[in-house]
Parts: structure tokens; C-alpha cells; sequence
């Protein structure tokens, strides 16, 4: 959600049982104002908050200017919002791994996961001893489990998956076609592959509100008024910021389905898979629509019928949630 | 509020004028029904509460959601269960999300023998298998099950009442049904989102013996026997014998308790469970001693007998779930480290949380989140029992069923027969 | 401001000192959307809190259905929000008595007031005994004092002043052309009074978010995006929302300031008399510009730049501040 | 947060980053001169603040001002006061709106020896009128002035900083000078709102000895010690004797304070003012005995001569304002009578609020407003005092200025001169 939009948000969102907690909320006015004048961003928002096992990360992303998927800049504080540094981009063999660590983010940025990787065994001929990037395995290999020695680990990305020989690379049988090997990946690699996942996963905006202009750029509808009636209770009205993948809907169907060119560039959350993946809730009391991924659990998003407040935040446990066919 | 009316907004306009009404209206003097005119009100019953704005209010401050508006309405509801029912007190379990809609929660101690089944007459004592509870599906009597616990006792020492504001109820309470072991064996074999209506159905297998309600009731009673928690001393446990029932009601500390200094809070060890857990065979709290040891209930297995881990005992000896710790204990208001809040979450329960400040005097459970436990992996649903393999008859002759293969050279023999045949 | 940004509205202007209760809050949730529902209006606007000595009066107003300055019907509660009932609107001569009152409210909606009022002595001839209205005084007057014995005097408006015949009318030297008398006035008259003048002095908002349509209506500027800026703490570019008093400039002088004629066909608040009387500041860790009456203490407005958020409210002692001059 | 960049903003935008480095960031450890390597920061003070983020939420039910993260900041900066002043403690006064920025206050006691005033070399003892406070005008010494209470005393009992976040300050904090009588008596006579720049100049009749921050100091000790109250018992007023130096400090009740019941605090006699007045003449709280009492000073008339209401005294004694209570004390949250929350409000300073809950265990003054007092009447500047009627020479004659009558009269006569002349 927007940073000057924070409070109503954070308020419009706690009946899901997650907030920020006054300091927070005090440091980040301040903090995400800095952010904003230091960077000289066009926007800033305040993106949530991941649980660690030792403390919880607050995200936020700077954007330079009109909205690409691309620009934008995500920034991580450790320390309740006081102080922001920004997370550099991860490969997609980072990301990979990411997606394979499980249990909550140690909550202290420098600490190394060990990953078992199945790596094709190349049998061409090589030099048999010192593997180019073993140095830097081992000395993370070593840093790990103090959780503090990830400085051993620094230099940026884990190096591409080496092969290793060892003992058990030598064939016996049949030569296996694949290895088991330990790569690391520091905290903030996980960190910033999660955001990025949950970023295709798709902030969440009611339909209408932003539109594809003249130039077929996405912008801010300035003269959205917000969902009225029905459909603001409908999934379908609720759309991904995200580049759209099921675009691909024939003319034919999309004029059955009464699709507007500029308002329905984006996919819908009534086309996610699994269905059921999302729930929406109206609270008439607050006023508020609820939006809640099943499959991120953590992720909202809200909306106030009629009236152009609206923004969505993770506030969880930095994991999808892969049982969920099993539990609609 | 919506200027366009539609279905949707309508129901739940409704379900604010009834929150108006439950909450804010005083109910109307009964009717005399002779002569018509207003008869004196009964007095509400007296029942007590912990000041729940005011705890919900630090458990903001360690970021665990509700509103200050919410919390209010929250205590102000707690307030007429406690005027309505007849309890003596009642505290604010929490809040558990649904699909389609969220339960309220509230943990309340029935006067003596004002609960519901206490009411009833006892029909048949012995066996007490099935205690009355509706949805349940009829079950067979083959194995002797594990008798529920008594109203009072155990996993059956609190009553629980859900509300809901956003549906039609708009804050009426609801009791749930006492919880019985065998809800309690499958619950924890399932993993599933509740939908928010209690009476609806669970498709699960293994097959769930009652309806979403049940199924509520059975993860409030595994919730609240793992993260029911406060600070060391805080509520007296009398070394080994003592189960809860020695225990004063979360919320009064014993008197004898004293504050304890930042450091103890701040680790695993300052903090104790206050609830024993509930046996893993038996799934009842207490052992059920009339049967002998051999008839050993259906998910036991290699887990020592009897034994689970008493009230007392430490958080810190609580096993991490994989790499994963079991707790986790923050500073809340670091920078003003006068006034220290701490804030303990449960990562085996995700949505559980305590909080302590004023050296551990003020201290509150929570639980807000979907209902299930993080076990660190991938969800892998029971498969069905292996079939009984039953003795042949002597003059059975088993044969293999045909193949495609088969088929199609029987086919080709046939054809070959009739081209034959033809010719 | 409006009741759906309620909560956003009292956390911005909490600064200046005032702010709702917990129960409060709640309680206006449900009787404001009940209000709207049971009056079927278009908009419900919280108008803020009179304190009165023994309890506080919250305020809301009704619009049935397009803006105008007329239709608006206002209600008040003295139970922190649960029920609100309707005010009457006020005479003229009512209106100006309550003026004339001062010290706190009393709380109590039926606590009347008695008023010294002025009255022309009528000496044309006329039947000694008996004036018409004579009873509805006397109930009155009986009934003042314990405060709850408005009862007595219920049937609307105060009566016009008639004339009494007694001791000191006998002209002696020369006649006197007025007479002193006690006239009645009940406390939820004077409230009325009140919100009304305040309403006079005006709700303000910022240039630009209404706008005179081609119809010459008031309207809500659907493309209102905020002021901008330093535009957004100069006094000029917040406007009060009631008819036009200053308009009467000429088109060479709109046209020397500037002034648009479909944005500045309100009273600029840099135009208010005497000069002073509103102060604005802005605060850079919350984004808000807060604007002060100082003619009306307990008058406030707030605008967060660059955005459609804005609102007005009303919580104070109930009274004007006659001494402005010699406070600046 | 704005995009577009202007004078304003940018101001303002600096006064964020300064607020960020003085309230978040821990001063960097100074660097020692010789080797240029850091060295081990100081200690921070270890003054003591009551719990302002509680006081304030309590106060924020009472629906006095200041949203929780407002509350958060002014407590940290509370926090930052007491570590980098030397003081024992201090609490939050409130905040007095001003026309371009606010002034939130502090009140701080120093410890033995610390304030400036005791650190300066004493240099004349004796009359002590002018304690080199900066911004007063020179005063004339025609009269005696009644010396001003020494730093700890009376009205200078506590001090005042001042902190603005809206401003360029940041969230720095100012010492205020102490008070003097002088200042006092004309504060009385005037009012005004204050600008929100500490070094204005009070342009007033009668004039002001001294600048704005003064006024502010003398409109604090106005509103200090006509508007300090605590529930009755809680700090222990020994009868007839007792100045306010007896009583503890503020958050701390007497050890044997016990709670007391709804009704009590709920009423105007359960309420006492814990401070004394200021002496209506001498302006000083503690009388000057030095001199005999012939020297009555300037606003001293009709009032009976050195008696003002005492520490102890109850609410329910201050007279009314007119038609106007001179207090209102409401209960909040009646709803959940269970955990009262009592609210007592000053008319006669509007803007002074009190709470008391957990039966006036809790309780705390503030006040949030623009720093003038109620009168129920309007505002009559005072008059230049009358001219002094100087003795008449022996051979002045007085005689009545001409009127218009007169001097027409006496046109005529000239005209009519004119006219026979020229005949």
C-alpha cells in the first residue's frame, strides 16, 4: 500500500489479526519519507512484513517513476522500521532455491541456508582437483549455523552449481546422471526471491483503477470512484498489478465475458488457480471488502466500496502455502 | 457505507443493526404475559472478564491485529456473554479466520453445573462414548473408544462460544459442543481452512466425526494445549501432581507472584505452559484408567504410553519443528526499555501469542490465524488402512484378469476362428 | 467529514488535541450506516463534538441527495454515539438569542436557558389582561432551573416576544421604548444554533475538490487529486463549502488573482475576517496540513497534499471566540 | 508524502530527517581529539519518565488527542530527554497549540545542582529580582518587586523544556527560563495566542517583561498550579502545613494510597489539587516574608492578602465560572463498567484533562490547548491606569476648550465684525 495510505491501511486490515505496532508505525512515517527524498522516488510503498524466527523484516519498494513492473526497487529493514537497505535482484537458479527452503526466515539477514541440489554430473574430461568456485563454498560451508558467519559468504550471488567429484561421483553400476550437492544462499537472497514471488503472485487492485492509456501504458485511474454494489464483493472485480499471463482469452471471449480493453488488460483473481485460492469478506461495520490469498497465506488486500481506497500487504510467514488442494 | 443497495450489502447492513441491537441496546423488560405491562428486568448475570481492550491493546503493540475500534467491540461483547450466560468468567481466546467468514472466540468457566450437558440428565454413565453431540456420524462400536472428557475436566475444562460480527449473527454467541478424543485423533490428521459456517459439513478422510463445529471445537482444544502459556510463577503449578485444576484462571496471577525482572521474560525459560498437553493416544488430558494398557486406541503407535508434557513445564524445552524453533520471544519498544512489552509467538501454531509487561503481571494468550499448525512440510494425507487380507475358500482358484494383450490375441483367436469358420 | 473516512480523519487532526474514544469510534460505525440506511441518504458526515458540562454532544449530518446547502439535516447524540435524533431547524430570532448565551453547554438536551431580552413596549391600546402567549411563558419559566423541565415548554420554537403589561410599563417620565423580559430557550435550540453558525463560518475543503458543474451545481470533483505543493499551505487554496459571500469581485480582479470560475466560485479562506483567523500548518512525519479556526476554537480541517484526502470537524467548548483582536 | 518539491516541503522534509537522527539514531560515540579513534560513549542519563505511551492511550479513551504513533514519538522523545539532560525525571505536560507550530512540553525535575540557574556563579543575592533571564525588558525599580521564587521552589519548582517536531527543531528540546511574579501578573492580564516562535515579542498592553517563551512559562505555571490534581490519597498532603515539596512526584502514589471505589473518583470531593495556587498578589506560590506587608504590589486590591488555596484542597471547592462548572469529570466507557475509566476536565482551563483507572492507581494530568484560560465573559483589555492630577499653579487658569456651538458662535461674531466693518 501507498506510505501515506499506511495507517488507514494498516487499520483497514488488522481485523485479519496482523498489524504494526506503534513504533513501527512511528518509524516508518519517517523512515519511508527518507527513503523517498533520498532516492527521489516517484512513490513509495510499504509492501509487509515477513515473520523471522529471531526478529521480523519490513519491505518496502521505491518506484522512480510511472509504473513498470520492472523499476521498482525493494529495500528491507531489520530494525522495526527505523532504517531501510536496499535487496539486490537474485538469479532465477536463487530464486529456484529459495522456492525449496522451507521453515521461517532466520530474521537475521546475513545467515546462510544449506541446499541440497541434484547437479548433472558432467563426465567429460576435466581436471580432477580444484573446482574454480570451491573456495567460496567452503568458506560459507564453514561460516554456517552460527548464523553471524555470513560474511564469509559476501561477494553476492551463490556461484553457479559447480560440479564437485567425490566419492560418490565415481560410477559403479550405471553412472548416475545427477549429484547431491550442498549450495548456500544467504538470507537476503531468500528474502528477495520471496518478494519477487509474491510480487507475480500479484498485488492486488480493484478493477478500474488503474487503466491502460492511449500510449499502452498502465496508469493510476484518476477518476476511479471504486467498486459499487455487488461487484465489489465479486473476485472478479479484483485484478493482479502484474504482467498479465491470461491475456490470451480470444475477442470472441472476452466480449461474451464483457471485458473492457483498458480495464481488463490485468488477470483477475476469479482465474487463479486452484480456484478458491482467495476469499472475500465485506465487514459493513468498517466497510471494508477483505481480500485473502489461501495460497500466500499473508497476503490481503482491501478495498472500501465506493471510494477509491484500496491497497494490499503481506503480513506473514515468508512461505506458500503448498498444502492447499487439501485444505478447500 | 454503500449508497447502492444490492444483496450483499443489505445482509450485511442487517447484520449491523442486530450488532447495534445485541451490543449497544439493552434488551427490553420482559412482558408480564397476565397483564401485559413491563415486568422488572432479571438481574445479568455476573460474570467477569480480564480487561480485554487494554490487553488487546499491548498484543497491538507487539503488531497482532485488531483495531482499537475492534477491540472494543470485542470487550463490549465479551460484556454481554458474560451478562447473558450463566458464567463465571470469561476471557478472549481469539480470533480464527474462515473462508467465507471469521470466528470470534470467547474461553468461559460455567457455574457449577449451569452447563448444557450438565443440565440434561445423565443418561447412560458407563461408556459415555458419545456425549450427546449432534453432526456427529453414528459410530461404529467394534473397538471400545476412549470416553470423552466430563464437562469441566480436561480438555473439556472451558466452554468456548464463537461469534461472529460480519454475518448474520452480528455478535450473537454460540456454544460449541464439549470436544471427544476421536474428533480430536482425526483433527489432527486433517488440514484444512475452516469455511465459516458451523454447520457445515467437513469432507475430510479420514472421515471427521461431526460437522465444521466440532472440527472448531477440536483445534481450539489442540491450540489451547499447546500455546497456553504465561510467565514463570505466574499462575501456581504445584510441582508434579498438579494439573490445571490447581490453577487460578489465567488472568489473576497467584498472589504470591512477583515481578519479574526483563532478562527472565525475554527468555524461553521465564515462560510455562500453564495447560498440560493432551495425550497422544488417549487425546484426552487425562488418563482414562479404567481400561488396562492393551486396548491401545487407533493412532498409537511408537510414542511412550501415557506421558505428555505436564503444566510447568519450561518453553524452552519444547522441541523446534525441523529447523525451526518452537518459540519465539521478542522486545517489543526496544527504544524505550523502560516500560519493557514482550511478545512470545508460538511457531508450531502460527497465530499464537502472549504478551507480558509490567514484569509479567499483565500477560494475555491470543490466537488469531487460520487454525493449523506449521509442521515444516508438505501436507501428506493419510492414506486408507491396508486391506484386510481375507482367507480363500479351498475350491477358489484365483486367476489373473485378462489384458489388453490377452484380449486382443482372444480377438485375434476368435477372428482367426471365424475366418475359419467362413471359409 | 465524511463518515467513511472517519477514522482517517480523526487520526489526522489528533494532533490538535481531540479525538474520539475507542467507544465512541465503535459505537459511530453502526449508528451512522444505520442513520444513512433509515434516512436513505447519500452521504452521512460526522460534524464533530460539542462539549457540554455534564456530558458531550456528538454531531452528524445528513444529505439526502446532491449538495446543497439547504437539504442537509443534522442530528446529535448524547449517549457517545449510539442513538442520534433529529434537531430542529431554528427561528431567526431563536438563533440569535442562542448567540447571546455563554458558558459550556449543559450537556442535557432539554435544559433551558433563560434569555434578558430587549422588547419593544407596545402602547397602542389593547386589552389589559390576558396576553395570548402568557401560559406557554409561565410553564417555561416554572419549569427552568432543575434543567429537566423542558417538557413544559415543548411545542417548537419559542415564541415571538409579546408584550407584557406590568408595574414598570406604567409610563412615568418619559416612556421607555423597551422593556426588559425573560424569554426561554432550550438547550438542543442552541445547539442547533450553533452548528448552524458554524456551519455559516464553513466546512472547508481544498481548492479544486468541488467543483460548479455546467448545470451551476456543486459537485464533488471526481478528478481531484490534491493540492500541490506550496499551494497546499497557502490559506487561498482552501475554500469554505457554503454560498458565496466575497463573489462579488470583479471579472478584472478574478481575473488580476487568478481565480478559475469553476473552481473559485467558493469563499476563499484568505478573504475571512479578521485577517489571522485561520492558522495552517503542515507536518512533514504524518504528510498532513492541518488548518485552525481561531475565530471558531475547535474548528479543524486537514488536506493531505497530493491527495483526495481532506475533511473538516467541529470539536469544541461551543462557543465563538469574541476576543480574537486581541489575541493575535 | 509530496512529490513535487517546494520551500515548505523541503523544510519540512528536514525537520523528518532531523527527527529521525534525534530520536532513532543513538548519538555516535565522540572521537577522542589525540588518536582520532572513537571512544566509549558517555552514559546515557538515567532519568526516569512515567509510562506516557499508557497514560496516553488512557488519555486517547478520554478522547483527549494524540494518535498512537504521535504517542510513540512523544515518548521516545521523553526517552531522549531524560538520557541527555541531567535530570531525575521528568513527565509529559501537554502541548499548547500555536498559530504556526505547537509547543509540546515537558516538566522536569533537576537534580541537586544541575539546573543552569544553580550551575551560574550566585552573583547578587539579595533581591534577586532579574535572574538573568534573556528577552526581559530592563524593568524600572521605582518599586520593590517581589523577588521570583529560586529554581526548585514554588513556581519554579520544576522545569519546562519545549520540543516542536513540526518545526525546524526536529524534536530538540529547550529549556524554558524560570518565572518571575512580574511575569505572572501581566500573563494574567493578558490573551493572547501564542505564535509558535519562542523569541517573538509580546506586543501587549500592559507590556510583557520578557518574550514569548516567558509568556509560555508563565501560561504553564498558570495552568500548573490551577490544574494539577490527583485522586484524593494519592500523594499523601499532611494536613495544614504541607507545601507541595512534601508530596512525591506525579505517577507515583504514596505507598499507602489504596484504591478507591467508582463513586469516589467518579465525584469532585474524591479529586484534590496537589499543588497550591499562586498567591494572587505576589504572584509567587510560597509567601515573601521579608518584607512587612505595606508594600502591597501592583494588581494586589481587593483580594484578602497572602491566602490562596492550598495543596489538599478538593475539586469541589473551586468556585464555578459564572453559569459554568469550574470541572466535569465524565466516566468513559460506561458500557463496560467493569474497568472504569474516570475523565476530569478543567472549564476554566480548557485543554486540561485527568483520568484515573484501576481505582486512581493510574492517573495523570495533561493538557493539550491553546493556553488561555476561560472567563465566561469577553475580553476586557485593562486600561492605562488614570492620569496622576499633577498640583495646579497659582496662576493657571483653566477654562473649557471651545466647542463647535462656540466656535460657530464665534464666526458669527467675527463674520458679523467682517460685516460692519466693511459697512
Amino acid at each position: 500500500m501507498d506510505a501515506s495510505d499506511l495507517n488507514a491501511g494498516i487499520e483497514a486490515l488488522a481485523a485479519s489479526g496482523q498489524t504494526l505496532s506503534f513504533d513501527q508505525r512511528a518509524a516508518l512515517a519517517t523512515s519511508l519519507a527518507v527513503l523517498q527524498r533520498h532516492y527521489n522516488f516517484a512513490r513509495v510503498v510499504f509492501w509487509g512484513r515477513v515473520t523471522g524466527s529471531s526478529g521480523d523484516y519490513l519491505i518496502a519498494q521505491g518506484q522512480p517513476k510511472g509504473l513498470t513492473f520492472q523499476n521498482r526497487r525493494t529495500f528491507v529493514s531489520d530494525d522495526n522500521g527505523v532504517t531501510f537497505k536496499e535487496l539486490q535482484a537474485v538469479s532465477a537458479a536463487d530464486a529456484d532455491r529459495a522456492s525449496r527452503v522451507s521453515g521461517l526466515f532466520s530474521g537475521n539477514l546475513a545467515f546462510t541456508y544449506k541446499i541440497d541440489e541434484q547437479v548433472p554430473i558432467d563426465y567429460a574430461p576435466k581436471p580432477p582437483a580444484a573446482p574454480k568456485a570451491e573456495p567460496t563454498l567452503e568458506g560459507a560451508a564453514s561460516a554456517e549455523g552460527d548464523g553471524e558467519g555470513g560474511d564469509a559468504a559476501e561477494g553476492g550471488d551463490a556461484p553457479e552449481p559447480t560440479p564437485r567429484d567425490d566419492e560418490e561421483a565415481a560410477p559403479e553400476e550405471a553412472p548416475p546422471a545427477f549429484e547431491s550437492r550442498k549450495v548456500v544462499l544467504k538470507e537476503d537472497q531468500r528474502l528477495a526471491a520471496f518478494v519477487n514471488a509474491v510480487d507475480n503472485a500479484g498485488s492486488v487492485i480493484p478493477r478500474g483503477s488503474y487503466i491502460l492509456n492511449a500510449a499502452q501504458e498502465i496508469v493510476k485511474n484518476r477518476s476511479f470512484e471504486g467498486l459499487v454494489g455487488d461487484d465489489s464483493t465479486k473476485l472478479s472485480s479484483y485484478l493482479h498489478l502484474r504482467p498479465a499471463r491470461n491475456a490470451a482469452k480470444s475477442s470472441l471471449q472476452r466480449e461474451l465475458e464483457g471485458l473492457l480493453p483498458h480495464h481488463d488488460f490485468l488477470d483477475s483473481l476469479a482465474d487463479d488457480k486452484p480456484a478458491g485460492s482467495w476469499t472475500i469478506q465485506y465487514d459493513a461495520s468498517s466497510g471494508v471488502v477483505t481480500l485473502r490469498s489461501l495460497l500466500w497465506p499473508g497476503l490481503f488486500a482491501y478495498h472500501v466500496p465506493n471510494s477509491s481506497k484500496f491497497g494490499s500487504v503481506y503480513f506473514g510467514h515468508g512461505e506458500k502455502n503448498v498444502d492447499l488442494c487439501f485444505m478447500l | 457505507a454503500p449508497s447502492v443497495k444490492s444483496s450483499v450489502f443489505t445482509k450485511a447492513e442487517d447484520a449491523v443493526l442486530k450488532q447495534t441491537e445485541l451490543l449497544y441496546k439493552p434488551a427490553p423488560p420482559p412482558v408480564d404475559p397476565e397483564t401485559g405491562e413491563p415486568q422488572e428486568a432479571p438481574e445479568p448475570n455476573d460474570g467477569t472478564t480480564p480487561n480485554i481492550q487494554e490487553q488487546l491493546y499491548y498484543l497491538q503493540q507487539c503488531g497482532v491485529g485488531f483495531s482499537q475500534e475492534e477491540s472494543f467491540r470485542i470487550a463490549l461483547a465479551m460484556r454481554r456473554l458474560v451478562e447473558k450466560e450463566q458464567v463465571t468468567s470469561a476471557r478472549f481466546f481469539g480470533k480464527i479466520l474462515g473462508q467465507k467468514a471469521d470466528y470470534v472466540i470467547a474461553e468461559a468457566t460455567f457455574k457449577e453445573g449451569e452447563h448444557p450437558s450438565q443440565k440434561e440428565p445423565a443418561e447412560e454413565e458407563a461408556p459415555a462414548e458419545d456425549e450427546g453431540e449432534d453432526g456427529g456420524e453414528p459410530r461404529k462400536k467394534e473397538k471400545k473408544e476412549t470416553p470423552a472428557e466430563a464437562h469441566g475436566a480436561g480438555s473439556n475444562k472451558f466452554a468456548y462460544f464463537v461469534c461472529s460480527f460480519a454475518g448474520q449473527a452480528g455478535g450473537a454467541w454460540t456454544l460449541l459442543p464439549d470436544v471427544t478424543p476421536q474428533q480430536l485423533i482425526v483433527a489432527r490428521q486433517l488440514k484444512r481452512y475452516f469455511t465459516g459456517d458451523l454447520e457445515a459439513k467437513v469432507d475430510s478422510y479420514p472421515p471427521f466425526p461431526g460437522v465444521e463445529k466440532n472440527l472448531l471445537r477440536a483445534q481450539i482444544a489442540r491450540i489451547v494445549h499447546a500455546t497456553s502459556i504465561s510467565p514463570k510463577g505466574f499462575i501456581f503449578i504445584d510441582g508434579d501432581d498438579a494439573g490445571e485444576g490447581d490453577a487460578p484462571d489465567i488472568g489473576t496471577p497467584f498472589p504470591e507472584f512477583e515481578a519479574l525482572d526483563a532478562e527472565t521474560l525475554e527468555s524461553l525459560d521465564g515462560w510455562r505452559h500453564h495447560v498440560p498437553e493432551v495425550l497422544q493416544q488417549q487425546a484426552r488430558v487425562e488418563f482414562y484408567k479404567e481400561e488396562p494398557e492393551e486396548g491401545a486406541e487407533e493412532a498409537a503407535e511408537e510414542e511412550p504410553q501415557e506421558e505428555s508434557k505436564p503444566a510447568g513445564s519450561a518453553l524452552s524445552e519444547d522441541s523446534p519443528i525441523l529447523s525451526t524453533p518452537a518459540w519465539t520471544v521478542l522486545k517489543v519498544n526496544k527504544l524505550i526499555p523502560q516500560y519493557p512489552v514482550v511478545a512470545v509467538r508460538s511457531n508450531r501454531w502460527p497465530g499464537a501469542y502472549s504478551f507480558a509487561t509490567d514484569g509479567g503481571k499483565k500477560t494475555a494468550n491470543i490466537y488469531v490465524g487460520w487454525g493449523y499448525k506449521f509442521t515444516g512440510q508438505a501436507y501428506n494425507p493419510p492414506l486408507p488402512p491396508p486391506v484386510v487380507a481375507d482367507e480363500l475358500a479351498a475350491d477358489v482358484k484365483e486367476i489373473a484378469d485378462p489384458t489388453a494383450d490377452d484380449e486382443q490375441a482372444f480377438d485375434k483367436l476368435d477372428e482367426e476362428a471365424r475366418l475359419q469358420a467362413e471359409a
